[in-house]
């Protein structure tokens, strides 16, 4: 997403549209086509939910799939399940949760002008970021040690059904979990990871004094982005990890 | 209102304002980014339309004679995924849509300029993939990529046709979310929703479905590409998957993409009526909603693409039914459309002989809908060549005819210069006969029972084949016609003035070609959206419209 | 079947051509009547709700027509008759195999005899096919991993087209055959050569052969349910739930034994995935329905939705 | 749509912030007790409540003085359910005894339990 308020190269050489009726509210951040800074942050922003809206449609198409072999392949999907950490998985939503407030917390930073703890909540959000991806890290090399990465190398021999001792799961289809698996995490890391871009940015730009009471937008709409990475995993956590967990 | 001045070449705007590849490349004027993308995608119809015409001549006997099946099975393919992916889609929204929603709204822009200059640039990557797939051995899965085919049995570039198609998608997405974020946020002051030509409420369902709908093909052709490279299960019966789930997921937003390419289609009529017949639409307000309508319902029915696929009989009633519901909102604007015309002050341009041809072409093919949405004649006619028919009907008869129709509407406007109207008209007459000519013959063909995606048939089959390759060349010729005197017009053509067609609407207020940024002064709207009375009230002596 | 399907058709064409009629006459009547003329102005109407409520309403009754009879139709054809021929089908890259009840086996060729009803038990060994034979109006998606069912019954002698009607690859049209359709008399000079016994006892074999019957015994000693009279009728499962024992169940049975276990029994069936043809294990389906003289066909909840009972090889 | 006039209070953060925190050691800690299908059902709960606060509060929903961003959360979410529900539809009604169906069987066991 496009959150940046500097004028887009054509703006200052123009002549014809200065007459704008709005021109005693100029400032540097507002882009020449915008009226006021309220036209520009509140396209910001919608611009920003719509583009959630697509992501929501982008996973959910993963979630119909999930949901349909969950069912159809219960059993299987709650012994593959039950062989990831879920203390690694709750750890992770708690480190999300923890950066959603750091973020919160960096925008009224901003509001109140101050500017050290914006950039020390900005700095913590990245952190907490890195720290998810670290624990996502050692859980995938988990998977990848116990044969647990779809593929040739692939093994999911005499595992237990949980609650149905002598039964074992069928590889094939945990394999379609793993798959699955894979497939929503390794999303989700990606958009952490291009979360992890725009909050350098931010953090630069925090840095370089941009953001002001009146002026952060990029802020704001680089937080829905988190946040919504953060509703995600919520979602995931119980559907990947915590499939059936009873002793 | 309309002014009369011819615009002095010398007069500054947006197309001699800067030049040099680097103005145009880094360009974030909606208007230079509506060029590229005609530029283009003209570019991507050209190849798909090359392809059509290597499949009319291989059919045009039952023996498969001119190219071998791999080549053929390719040939329809990549005709299919080109035009889909990479004209209609884009076609109308990308260029007429870009070029007119801020000017008809009164903006200076769209509202990220530069995503709208990224959407182009992730198109371009998508579309030189696309080709690169083609060049180095191309793809044969149809352009459907039904599993279990294309993830475990095709030898073919599956997966960069696949990445390409979902680079392109993402172009997709962001026009359509900057037409939204546009339409809220930046219409002048007094340009309420209730005075919004219908183009852009057209444009404004068809962004719903973009957004909504790309973003799961998106994530399918990812199953499709992972699964391939993979050999993961989520789709391979062998494995444990169901193929009937690929489906689904690609329907769900390959159905509603035919709306992507129709419901502009539909504005652009609008907005030609409403100019050619002098008056503002019959019911306007049931014209807007119908647009909501069809994007909404067009959510509710993709199964019936799968009514023989092994779903369930339930699901196949469910999804029949629904698909009914489509049908009423586009009954609606035809006869809306039609409606308009009664005690109107009909003028036979170009536009407008498009448009009667969209009148026609429309209404055959989406009566023909019926049919296909019907359980029982489905199992009939369900892949064979009355589904093509019907689906070139609406998406060539309908989607084409607009974009054409509103090429040469706005042609003035975008270029600056007049097409030699006696040409235009012979191109939409000659369009019309070829399309009939090329397309009917295969609602027979249909019924008859001939499949398709077949490069041989029985020779039963032939008469009507022949009729339809015969069509097919026809059709070439209109549609090779407008390019090149559009391409005459820029270098020869008579200076365009302001509004040549007297036509209602702020795009026709600034003058031809616009400037930068559009509007000398920002627009302030004081009247209803196609306010013909008083535009033709206020010229009692008449400015004869050109032609 | 063709009559029901082509009086709906023939209903279609006349309803959209009066409709395109209809459209077509106002266009070209306005267009003409109201084309422009120097001093008569155009005539503003703003529209006209009872008449958009009139043309909302009045095509929603006529689609909800189509819908309904439509509905009828493919319900129909979709609920194969209980005393059919059974035709097992099997698809292939780019053939058809036919295998009749009776053992005779054919390829890409089918002959039925006039005026019976024959159902079709189809599965493809690779990619989805679609068997469609257009002069019966009938046409299946024929899907690997899994049964799907159609029926016919043919009213003249004589050959037709079968096509494949889904892509599925390089020969995709030459996959093709042809259903020769004869007088009950020449069919049975017909199916009296070339048979190696009925399917069902190439089934038998094989359950002896694949050391089934070890454990599917006849009495109630056996380590697997007792077969006899099982097909076609409910089925209480380990965790509760209740299935019909149709092709699909008998199927899946074999080639992923722990996905539904019979309440009673243990989970120690081997998987017979990769060791069993699509032919063996049509005469192996034909062979356990066979032990269920009553209930040749599924039953009617089965028959209901035959098309979707479907299930995965695992 | 004013946000940053709109901003809540660090109180109500900070109280989302625990909210969420006990919600995800509820889930996990639910999760091993055995409650048969309602495992499911609760966990999902519990996930939506806490979605639906950092929609709320963490990214100031409940302020958008403006109802458009809570059409577009709703109509995607309806959107959502479409693709879930429908394609449902296809899969809980394939008759017969194949896996491929998921509700036929749990009706008929409903219905004679």
């Amino acid at each position: 997403m496009r959150v940046t308020k500097r004028r887009c190269p054509l703006s200052d050489s123009t002549t014809a549209v200065q007459t704008s009726v709005h021109e005693d509210v100029h400032r540097p951040e507002l882009l020449h086509h915008f009226a006021n800074p309220e036209q520009q942050r509140d396209s910001a922003s919608l611009g920003m939910w719509i583009f959630l809206a697509t992501e929501v449609m982008f996973f959910g198409g993963l979630f119909c799939a999930y949901l349909i072999y969950r069912i159809w392949y219960y059993a299987d999907f709650a012994a593959a399940s039950k062989s990831i950490n879920a203390a690694l998985g709750g750890t992770n939503t708690a480190v999300l949760i923890c950066s959603s407030l750091t973020v919160v917390l960096a925008i009224w930073a901003a509001e109140q002008s101050r500017r050290a703890l914006m950039l020390a909540m900005l700095a913590l959000t990245m952190f907490f970021g890195l720290c998810f991806l670290g624990i996502k890290g050692v859980e995938y090399h988990d998977k990848f040690v116990e044969h647990h990465v779809p593929g040739p190398t692939f093994s999911f021999e005499h595992e237990q059904i949980p609650g149905h001792p002598g039964q074992y799961a069928n590889p094939q289809h945990a394999e379609i979990f793993f798959a699955l698996y894979f497939i929503m995490t390794g999303l989700h890391a990606l958009h952490m990871i291009v979360g992890l871009g725009i909050f350098t940015w931010l953090f630069v730009m925090a840095w370089k004094g941009r953001f002001t009471p009146e002026y952060h937008t990029p802020l704001e709409i680089g937080g829905l982005y988190w946040h919504f990475v953060d509703i995600i995993w919520i979602y995931l956590f119980p559907l990947l990890y915590l499939i059936d967990r009873h002793p | 209102m309309a002014t009369t001045t011819i615009a002095p070449a010398e007069r500054e705007n947006y197309l001699n304002k800067e030049y040099g590849l680097g103005s145009w490349l880094l360009t974030t004027d909606h208007k230079r980014i509506a060029l590229l993308y005609l530029i283009s995608i003209t570019f991507f119809f050209f190849i798909g339309g090359f392809f059509a015409l290597l499949i009319r001549l291989e059919l045009l006997t039952p023996a498969g004679d001119l190219v071998q099946a791999d080549t053929y099975n390719k040939l329809f393919t990549q005709h299919g995924q080109v035009m889909v992916f990479f004209f209609l889609i884009p076609s109308i929204p990308a260029v007429l849509g870009n070029f007119l929603v801020p000017m008809m709204i009164g903006a200076k822009d769209l509202a990220f300029p530069r995503i709208n200059l990224l959407s182009w640039y992730l198109y371009i990557i998508g579309g030189a993939l696309m080709i690169h797939a083609m060049l180095t051995g191309g793809v044969d899965t149809g352009w459907t990529f039904y599993t279990p085919f294309s993830t475990a049995f095709s030898n073919t570039k599956v997966i960069e046709a696949g990445l390409a198609i979902f680079i392109a998608g993402f172009s997709s997405i962001l026009t359509g979310l900057n037409f939204i974020v546009t339409i809220h946020r930046m219409r002048a002051p007094g340009m309420t929703w209730s005075r919004l030509p219908l183009f852009i409420w057209a444009h404004y369902a068809t962004s719903i479905i973009q957004i909504l709908g790309t973003p799961v093909i998106a994530i399918t052709l990812v199953l499709v590409v992972a699964e391939r490279a993979l050999h993961l299960g989520i789709f391979d019966p062998k494995l444990g998957g169901d193929p009937l789930l690929f489906q689904h997921l690609f329907w769900f937003y390959s159905h509603p993409a035919v709306y992507i390419m129709i419901l502009p289609s539909m504005g652009v009529v609008s907005e030609i009526i409403a100019c050619f017949a002098r008056k503002r639409i019959f019911g306007y307000t049931f014209v807007a909603i119908s647009s909501l309508s069809i994007a909404v319902f067009g959510f509710l029915v993709w199964a019936h693409h799968m009514f023989v696929a092994g779903i369930s009989v339930y699901a196949a009633l469910v999804f029949s039914l629904l698909s009914y519901s489509v049908a009423v909102p586009s009954a609606v604007k035809v006869f809306n459309w039609t409606a308009t015309l009664y005690k109107g002050s009909i003028h036979y341009d170009a536009p407008m002989l498009y448009a009667f041809g969209f009148l026609g072409l429309f209404t055959i093919g989406g009566l023909t809908g019926l049919f296909l949405a019907c359980l029982g004649v489905d199992m009939h006619v369900h892949d064979t060549y009355f589904v093509i028919a019907h689906f070139h009907y609406i998406m060539v008869g309908g989607a084409l005819m607009g974009y054409l129709g509103g090429m040469h509407f706005w042609w003035p406007k975008i270029s600056g210069k007049l097409y030699p109207e006696g040409w235009a008209r012979l191109a939409a007459l000659i369009v019309f006969i070829g399309f009939n000519l090329t397309f009917f013959p295969q609602f027979i063909l249909g019924y008859l029972g001939m499949p398709r995606r077949y490069y041989q048939y029985p020779g039963e089959f032939q008469v009507l084949n022949v009729l339809s390759t015969a069509g097919a060349t026809v059709l070439g010729v209109g549609y090779l016609l407008p390019m090149i005197y559009f391409l005459w017009s820029m270098r020869y053509g008579k200076p365009a003035p302001d509004n040549p067609w007297n036509a209602a609407g702020l795009e026709w207020q600034t003058q031809s070609p616009p400037t930068t940024f559009n509007f000398e002064k920002e627009p302030v709207v004081t009247w209803e959206a196609y306010n013909y009375d008083e535009i033709d009230a206020g010229h009692k002596e008449e400015v004869p419209v050109v032609g | 079947m063709a009559g029901n399907v082509d009086a709906l058709f023939i209903f279609l064409v006349i309803i959209s051509g009066l409709m395109t009629l209809l459209i077509f006459t106002a266009v070209i009547y306005f267009a003409a009547r109201y084309r422009h003329q120097r001093g008569v102005p155009a005539e503003q109407i703003e529209g006209s709700t009872p008449l958009e409520i009139t043309w909302s309403i009045i095509p929603l009754a006529v689609f909800m027509v189509i819908f309904a009879w439509g509905a009828v139709v493919y319900f129909k054809s979709r609920t194969p008759p209980r005393d059919a021929t059974e035709v097992y089908v099997v698809a292939k890259q780019w053939m058809w195999k036919m295998e009749h009840a009776e053992g005779q086996r054919e390829i890409n060729e089918l002959h039925v005899p006039v005026g019976r009803d024959v159902k079709l038990i189809m599965t493809s060994q690779d990619v989805i096919h679609s068997f469609f034979v257009p002069a019966f109006r009938m046409k299946q998606d024929v899907l690997p991993g899994r049964y799907t069912v159609a029926w016919f019954r043919a009213t003249q002698p004589g050959t037709y087209h079968l096509f494949c009607s889904q892509y599925c690859g390089t020969q995709h049209s030459g996959m093709i055959g042809s259903i020769v359709v004869m007088e009950p008399a020449q069919y049975e000079a017909w199916m009296s050569g070339g048979s190696t016994g009925p399917l069902s006892a190439t089934g038998e074999k094989l359950f002896a052969e694949l050391g089934c019957s070890t454990c599917h015994r006849t009495d109630t000693q056996g380590r697997g349910p007792n077969l006899q009279g099982v097909f076609g009728k409910p089925v209480l499962l380990q965790d509760g739930r209740t299935v019909t024992a149709d092709e699909n169940y008998i199927r899946e049975s074999i080639l992923d034994p722990g996905a539904k276990i019979v309440n009673g029994f243990k989970p120690v069936m081997p998987t017979f995935q990769g060791l069993v043809s699509e032919e063996q294990l049509n005469a192996l389906v034909a062979y356990v329905k066979s032990l269920s003289p009553a209930a040749q066909s599924a039953t009617k909840t089965a028959n209901a939705a035959p098309q979707g009972s479907g299930t995965q090889v695992q | 749509m004013s946000v940053h006039a709109t901003s809540s209070p660090l109180k109500t953060y900070f109280a989302v912030w625990v909210t969420l925190l006990i919600g995800t050691l509820l889930t996990y800690e639910v999760a091993k007790i055995d409650l048969g299908v309602f495992n499911s059902a609760v966990a999902l709960t519990i996930a939506c409540i806490k979605a639906l606060l950092v929609a709320l509060f963490f990214m100031h929903l409940r302020h958008a003085s403006e109802k458009l961003l809570k059409v577009i959360v709703i109509s995607t979410l309806f959107f959502l359910f479409i693709l879930l529900s429908l394609s449902m539809a296809d899969y809980a009604t394939r008759g017969g005894g194949g896996h491929a169906s998921l509700l036929l069987p749990h009706i008929t066991a409903l219905i004679r339990s």
